[in-house]
């Protein structure tokens, strides 16, 4: 083990892989340069402005091109930046990556990552700050992962870089500073697999992404009121772990989804929905869910906290969950 | 710009008629597979859209023959030509068509998504221009991958317009890749005519401008299509980066097998029609001295070939509905955990 | 009233509001031939070609140009003629018209209606046959508009096209021939009100588009049963009408969501998590979900079959939502 | 293609000083609001990224004297000079870089949504290329209005890449709309040469493949855009439709204010800055007759003017956070329903 950053851990991802098979590369704006967070810094010099490839300010031909070098016997790692940008590709994405291998009945693989960095990040604004990975779970064919940890950061890049289909791989741009624990040696960790971050008998929570941060902080916080709160980090939206979280709540009774996306339609909905479905006869509450209003995120800072999930928020939503409630 | 026209062997009478008898065969195919498709569909049997590419066989015959089994080629919704040029098997396109079973997806993808990638044809596509940034990918794997193939996408005149053809071809020239862009311009994108859709002089400008060397070529003429695409992917395999030809072209039908195409004129309708590329490579094989009898069993065993086709792949059952669950991903596979 | 297809209404509910306001215009690929459904039939002989605008095959350029155009006094009607295709200008819808207003602290408007028809239309395959309406209803700015009779799409398109804001108007490929009575003279309907159309006492489908149909036919397949079911068409997503569905499930305790789409992070999961979190206590039956399975949509007709809720599969799941549950 | 260097009054030292002072003092004042952010920024005033175009003042200085207040204008990312100069207030952008009451857009957008649509400034915009369609479409609704207005779309040179740029070029000349495109070159796209990622030979020939007249600008030389855009956009009033300007500059700064700009040579800067816009324009009008004390007063008045307002909008209060819920939509309004 040895302390690492998300950034780091995201990049030592990337470097093994390449290392590993030489089909990999990866292709995105000003990589050469390390990217624009520093996420590729070294790697051009590593591996060559080939397998480390800077592009032309053309997304839709970046998204595009690497459905077609998936087909061909290679595996790319797309750079979108921002996710906003990925919205300049989504065709490429949608219609063509994931729908491509059913659509040629199984003829061949479309083995690529698609990184694109997802959330708030100071005062960013409303192009620069969006959640949307909600919508590429409801899209066939993908694969959608958002890892909250280090440790989570390189593991499951490196299986995202080994599975076979289509990967949406959304890193939260305020965690690239965070620092944790990382194992030395070859680490993946499984597609499709939670993690219980923090055990508890009273409640539930189902997060992902950066909000397992505030999550822990507030049931730390709820445990010193003898509130017993579980955290479960999904880490993979699709396929999301449903016997964990059916588990957790078949214990606890009590569902919470935290999420910074826009709460409507957003992915807390499904498995909120989910759980209602298979555990309505178990739960000692009604689910609930906590996200973002549907507003566009802005760029001071006083709106923009509002659209803020806080630990605040976490707690005093628990709180009003595991309070007795009267039969409405 | 380079200029293909009628200034090749066929005008003076002496074609090789060894290359461009398979050649003539190779249209008839395609056609009698058009012709029979659209008839089936009138009886029920092809349940999608079909666009026809009647009349425009030549682009698809002219440039095939000049790739190789492992050369790649990206199409569009207007694919069957070239899928068969590319050397498909025409009952398991037609199985394709008809919805059934052994169809070259499966019965998943129809006439729009027809592929062989166990011959290089790397799929029709139904967005228009959405093959373009593809094409440049696969022609970007095999730079990588150091392999000598090479990679021709073919679009139509309406493509042009989209974005991705910039972004495409400026990509493709950035990187020196190995891929033939292809503009197959019949003149109309759906029922608008392009041209009043198109700013400044059209395809070879626009690819000019991007870097890409790019020829205009008569895309009736055969002769004239496999002399600029012998030129263009020679080039190719040299090294020399990406190129485009703009073929002109004229599609019979219209822009489905259903859609009467009562916006333009007869005249002109008929105009194009005696422009055939099949007729005219006929005209030229003749003067070259093939037998009115070679000329008509090649037309006969095109037809026959294909009215057998067509009756096979009628014949054949549906495929099984549980396979609307294969294929889709293998992670979160939706035949383990499908609602 | 008098007998209307769906399509017929729609091309009056544009040729009304060009007439009234002259601000009005549309645009997009073909429409001076009608549309590719005939949905602008006989429009540009009666408005010119300035106001029913042929354009290049340019869905960017299409949603940007109406952004700017509404923004610059004018109403623009955007034809995306697939809503698949509309997957080529998310960018222009999602981080610009949808933004501009809040981005820019409400200095302007951009009053536009884009329409996308969506879902499966007979062998049309996974690129012409999505329903991808979750996606908008997750985006702020947005009103998300999915009629399912004539009648309603008259009213509400006329009511889009009057709306201030950008609607994403999603009319069915499958209901074009659709005929029914439509009003004669003036006939707005409201967008974000839900319509009852039809009652019941035991159970509360809540559904939209196409989907109402299967939905009527199973409501009276069950009447004869002695099942009452009460059948919510919501019209509009965004803003979806909650109190009309919470009354309905508030009365009948029971809620079954019908969609088209892919049920996973589909617009059900919305309607299911919110009565869920609000009805808990009232529920007599864990709420339910009918949607797509998460596939792309076939060409083959037993294939394509797969991903067709029909009215049978809606009596079944009725059935076994009305009868007595044991707790589990 | 037309060519505008030197070859203009300035050379010769009669050029209108009445015209070129207040162009002088817009100059200075954009370097100083610029400067100012920059330092605020420093100091934790400016939350969210800047992209300052210090070294570029004379496209923005060039051109938006040219047009009225009703005259629409777009920018990018980097458009806090194209905003001043169609005569945006100073305080009001400052306030919304600060993100404080007051801002142009209350505090919502910040630098990169910088807009002042009072003056015909219809935005800056965060995603590169996206206000190419925009500006098409808003020249659209002029010619549908038949009002008399023109509009203006400045990019950078990493734009005319991406596909929206031949989009909306297309359009603009298909519906020959009154939008003259200006093509910002500063030679980057972020940290990257824009040459090494664009095909041919650039923007004017791209422009001109789509039928549109094009002129390449020294872009430093403010007298040469002042008088590249008079003519162009003089034809676009004419109604002969769009045009394009290829401006070249260079940004002295990185490409955020953050940005060390490490991947380019010290010596290439310095070159640049000995070509700094503004001095040359100052040795033009020195040459004129315009006394150094005059020259010397602009320069102190413009940063008097932008350290006071700098000052007032760091003393502003923060908008009201309920803000955050109003300007979203009038139906389904968060303000009344959030959650
Ligand atoms: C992005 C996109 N926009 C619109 C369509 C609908 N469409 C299908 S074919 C077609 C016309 C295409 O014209 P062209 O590219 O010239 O090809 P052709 O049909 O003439 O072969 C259109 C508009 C589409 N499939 N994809
Ligand atoms: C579609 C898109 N891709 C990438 C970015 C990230 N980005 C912001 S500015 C920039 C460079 C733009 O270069 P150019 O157009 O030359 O403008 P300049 O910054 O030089 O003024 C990039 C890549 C973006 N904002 N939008
Ligand atoms: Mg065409
Ligand atoms: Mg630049």
């Amino acid at each position: 083990m040895s302390m690492t950053s998300y950034l780091e851990a995201g990049r030592r991802a990337v470097m093994e892989e390449m290392q590993r098979d030489e089909r990999v590369w990866a292709l995105g704006e000003d990589l050469g340069r390390g990217g624009v967070f520093g996420q590729y810094k070294g790697l051009q010099e590593m591996f060559g402005d080939e397998r480390i490839a800077d592009t032309p300010i053309s997304e839709a031909c970046i998204m595009g091109a690497a459905v077609g070098a998936a087909m061909t016997g290679t595996r790319p790692v797309v750079e979108m930046r921002f996710s906003d940008f990925a919205l300049c590709a989504v065709d490429e994405l949608v219609n063509q990556a994931a729908k491509a291998r059913f659509m040629f009945g199984g003829q061949m693989r479309v083995p690529m990552v698609v990184r694109e960095p997802i959330g708030m990040w100071r005062s960013s604004a409303a192009q620069h700050s969006q959640s949307l990975e909600a919508w590429y779970a409801h899209i066939p064919g993908l694969v959608v992962v958002a890892p909250a940890t280090p440790a989570d950061n390189l593991g499951l890049l490196k299986t995202a870089i080994r599975n076979e289909d289509p990967v949406v791989y959304m890193e939260h741009k305020n965690l690239w500073a965070l620092e944790g624990e990382v194992p030395e040696g070859e680490h993946l960790v499984p597609l499709g697999k939670a993690e219980v971050a923090r055990e508890g008998v009273d409640l539930t929570i189902v997060t992902w992404s950066a909000m397992r941060h505030p999550c822990l902080k507030a049931a730390e916080d709820l445990s010193a009121e003898g509130i017993g709160v579980e955290v479960i980090d999904l880490r993979t939206l699709w396929p999301w772990d449903r016997e964990a979280v059916l588990a957790s709540v078949g214990k606890t009774g009590r569902l919470l989804v935290v999420q910074e996306a826009v709460s409507v339609a957003g992915f807390g909905a499904e498995i909120a929905a989910s759980v209602a479905e298979a555990l309505h006869y178990r739960l000692r509450a009604p689910v609930r869910r906590l996200g973002a209003p549907r507003i566009p995120v802005a760029y001071a800072p006083p709106l923009e906290d509002q659209a803020r999930v806080t630990d605040k928020a976490i707690t005093d939503a628990v709180r009003g969950m595991v309070v007795p409630q009267t039969v409405a | 710009m380079t200029q293909h026209t009628a200034e090749h062997a066929g005008a003076s009478g002496n074609l090789e008629t060894g290359r461009f008898l398979p050649i003539l065969s190779l249209m008839w195919r395609i056609r009698a597979f058009e012709e029979l498709a659209i008839e089936a569909q009138r009886e029920g049997l092809v349940l999608g859209a079909i666009h026809p590419s009647i009349g425009q066989e030549a682009v698809a015959a002219g440039i095939c023959p000049n790739l190789s089994k492992t050369d790649l080629l990206l199409s569009t919704h207007r694919g069957h030509g070239h899928t068969l040029a590319k050397g498909a098997d025409p009952l398991a396109m037609m199985r394709e068509l008809f919805g059934r079973e052994g169809g070259t997806c499966g019965g998943k993808g129809g006439s729009m998504h027809i592929a062989d990638f166990g011959v290089g044809m790397l799929g029709a596509n139904g967005v228009v221009g959405a093959n373009i940034p593809i094409a440049t990918g696969a022609a970007h794997a095999l730079k990588l991958r150091r392999a000598g193939e090479v990679v021709v996408c073919i679009f139509g005149d309406g493509a042009i317009n989209r974005g991705p053809f910039l972004e495409g071809l400026n990509w493709a020239r950035v990187f020196d890749l190995p891929v033939l862009f292809v503009c197959e311009d019949n003149g109309f994108s759906a029922t608008t005519r392009t041209r009043s859709m198109t700013g400044g002089a059209g395809a070879t400008a626009r690819a000019e401008s991007l870097g890409l060397p790019a020829a205009e070529v008569d895309g009736n003429d055969v002769l004239a299509v496999d002399a600029a695409a012998r030129t263009a992917i020679a080039a190719l395999r040299a090294g020399e980066g990406p190129r485009l030809m703009h073929c002109h072209t004229y599609r019979i039908t219209g822009h489905t097998a259903v859609d009467p195409a009562s916006y333009r004129p007869e005249a002109e309708v008929d105009q194009w029609r005696r422009r055939c590329p099949i007729a005219r490579l006929e005209a030229g094989l003749r003067l070259a001295g093939v037998s009115d009898e070679e000329l008509s069993r090649t037309r006969q065993e095109a037809w026959d070939e294909m009215r057998a086709i067509s009756a096979e792949a009628s014949a054949t059952s549906w495929p099984d509905a549980r396979g609307a669950f294969a294929d889709v991903q293998d992670m979160g596979n939706p035949a383990e955990r499908a609602f």
